[in-house]
């Protein structure tokens, strides 16, 4: 996990903050203009789930590719064998960087796969949403531009 | 036609679901020939149901790519039945329905 | 511009593209420079796209009343058609050494 | 301005010309499939030279078999299902020019003795549509794209095996226009498709690694992220033609066509796979 995103994602919610306010929890995922619209991971979060602070873990899998073939097509899995309520996908740099949250019931296996776009070289955080506290991991992808592919 | 394809297996009880969505996804940014702005068009909710029972469901932001890719897994079987919708910012929904297989 | 004098035209920037830098007017040396451009191509089949672009931005500055700057333009066009045969008649023979044996 | 062209016309001039090429198309084949082998060793088997850049980038590789999990092109392949049973006017149909199922990429492109040419799928699916009194398709997207995808993915499987009929100069003088094609350079960038696709293949160019030519002709029609629909070859023939600054000959125009020619001649005993997804 990239340190800088760490601390992005982090540094809005004072320490005291770790403990997340229970939540009714919702029986579907559903756009909310607040959460998809905020133009800072932090407060896309905060929107979504009503709580910000993270903690890194390396019981979420995040697969997206080192570079981009082309950013406007690019894989990227979650997967966690945690008991996940919830899976969400940040691109940090995009001009909003909420790309995706899943809502993942009972008996649904904790996964998700989808095709982003992405505007330049940022880092990609995946979040899973578990016993009511967020776990992340996260990566860098570059996306490039020229030659002649893409 | 739909515009959902739906590819969905049984692999020993977990139900391996693979859909495509045909959707121009606008993000909102990107102008016409004449320099107008395309305003933004996507898909903002995806259900997915099996024997009437949601079995995942998510929302988009505009940076899904075109055409929507959505993969997921449930516990499911052979036989029963899969239906997946989705509704869009102007409020379009479309779904599709197979058998799993 | 008669056929006569746009024949002499070509002639003259084929023999000597920069003998006819000086003379004429803006609008010759463009037609010349496309003239030229199409001569090529018809006999070697080689054409640059950036040729094309050039002598297009050349009639536009002319059309703007740039003189100076259509002028230049249509030189660099002539240049490009020059660099074009060039190429044409060295790659008659040299492709064959890029042939794997 | 002035400077890159006296660059260029240097480089030109600065070349040496070494001794024509004799060989036949056969030998030809052989010594382009070892140029290949000895290149990238790591492609194994020599087979997997259709599947393009990724047989040579496994990073990239993991992102295009993502993409493959569903691939883009379904949807053109359902489309061209829709044109090619659909019935025509005079209640015939693409059916009754290639059969049930198209499945004919095998055959193509093909010395037509006849007209003395190259035919090429694309041509053949036009030539059917305006024998019956329909409207031709434009060559390079579209509905062309969505038809050939359709036939080409019946076809998945089948080795390419292009045939140069040796009863025929004329067959042999197609190809060698083609061959001149891929080796010649043109426009203000100066490369021909060999400089990129041959003696450059596996370097980049800025962002991006340039494939290896052998397998090109095996995966067409193709759905590129680039393009976000389909394409054909000929369409992307154009693509390289730009932006090398050449101006791009007409789609299924001679060139091209004899192009094709020898780019699938080359390709000869890959296995078929298309259509295919690119980035």
């Amino acid at each position: 996990m990239d340190r800088r995103s760490v601390l992005k994602v982090a540094g809005v919610v004072s320490a005291a903050a770790t403990a997340l306010v229970a939540m009714p929890r919702l029986a579907m995922a559903a756009y909310t203009e607040k959460a998809f619209k905020s133009k800072a991971g932090a407060d896309a979060l905060q929107n979504a789930y009503g709580a910000n602070a993270t903690t890194p873990s390396d019981q979420v899998k995040l697969k997206a590719p080192d570079i981009a073939e082309n950013g406007a097509v690019v894989p990227v899995e979650v997967q966690t064998d945690m008991e996940a309520d919830s899976i969400a996908i940040l691109i940090d740099g995009n001009p909003s960087p909420l790309a995706l949250t899943a809502d993942i019931p009972a008996g649904t296996k904790g996964l998700v796969k989808t095709r982003c776009r992405m505007g330049k070289t940022t880092n990609v955080t995946a979040v899973v949403k578990s016993g009511g506290k967020l776990y992340t991991a996260s990566k860098e992808v570059k996306v490039t531009i020229g030659g002649c592919g893409g | 036609m739909s515009s959902i394809r739906i590819k969905a297996k049984d692999r020993k009880g977990m139900v391996d679901v693979k859909c495509l969505m045909k959707h121009n996804m606008e993000t909102g940014l990107r102008k016409d020939k004449s320099g107008k702005k395309i305003p933004e068009h996507w898909i903002q909710d995806v259900t997915a149901e099996s024997n009437g029972k949601v079995v995942f469901s998510c929302a988009f932001n505009t940076s899904i790519s075109k055409d929507p890719y959505l993969s997921f897994a449930f516990s499911g079987k052979k036989g029963d039945s899969l239906k997946v919708s989705w509704k869009d910012n102007t409020g379009a929904t479309d779904s599709a329905e197979t058998k799993i297989k | 511009m008669n056929h006569g004098m746009k024949v002499f035209a070509l002639t003259c920037a084929l023999v000597a593209p920069f003998a006819v830098a000086g003379n004429g007017s803006t609008a010759e040396h463009i037609e010349a420079a496309t003239a030229a451009y199409k001569q090529v191509a018809k006999e070697t089949g080689y054409q640059w796209t950036v040729t094309v672009k050039t002598i297009k931005a050349a009639q536009k500055a002319l059309d703007a009343g740039d003189d100076a700057a259509a002028r230049k333009l249509a030189h660099q066009a002539m240049d490009l058609v020059e660099a074009t045969r060039t190429q044409a008649k060295v790659e008659s023979e040299n492709w064959k050494m890029r042939v794997p044996k | 301005m002035k400077k890159i062209i006296r660059n260029v016309a240097f480089g030109l001039v600065g070349l040496s010309i070494s001794a024509a090429s004799v060989a036949g198309p056969e030998e030809d084949r052989q010594a382009f499939r070892k140029f290949y082998e000895n290149r990238f060793p790591q492609v194994q088997p020599i087979g997997d030279f259709q599947n393009g850049v990724y047989s040579i980038l496994p990073a990239a590789r993991e992102q295009w078999e993502a993409i493959e999990e569903f691939p883009p092109y379904e949807l053109s392949i359902e489309r061209g299902e829709e044109i090619y049973n659909k019935t025509f006017a005079n209640g015939k149909s693409l059916k009754d020019c290639f059969g049930e199922d198209g499945a004919v990429r095998d055959q193509y492109p093909h010395w037509d003795k006849e007209r003395g040419m190259v035919v090429t799928m694309e041509l053949a699916i036009n030539e059917c549509l305006e024998a019956n009194g329909e409207k031709p398709l434009k060559y390079k997207k579209g509905a062309m794209a969505d038809v050939s995808a359709y036939m080409s993915y019946n076809s998945r499987g089948q080795i390419l095996n292009v045939e140069i009929p040796s009863d025929d100069p004329r067959a042999l003088a197609a190809y060698e226009m083609g061959k001149e094609q891929f080796y010649t350079k043109r426009g203000q960038l100066n490369f021909a498709c060999a400089d990129c696709h041959m003696h450059t293949s596996g370097m980049n160019y800025r962002a991006d690694t340039v494939s290896p030519a052998l397998g090109h002709a095996t995966s067409w029609p193709v759905f590129r992220s680039k393009w976000q629909a389909m394409g054909t070859l000929h369409r992307r023939f154009a693509g390289c033609h730009n932006n090398i600054r050449a101006n791009p000959f007409k789609a299924q125009g001679e060139e091209y066509r004899n192009l094709e020619y020898f780019v699938t001649y080359m390709s000869n005993g890959l296995e078929f796979n298309g259509p295919a997804a690119r980035k």
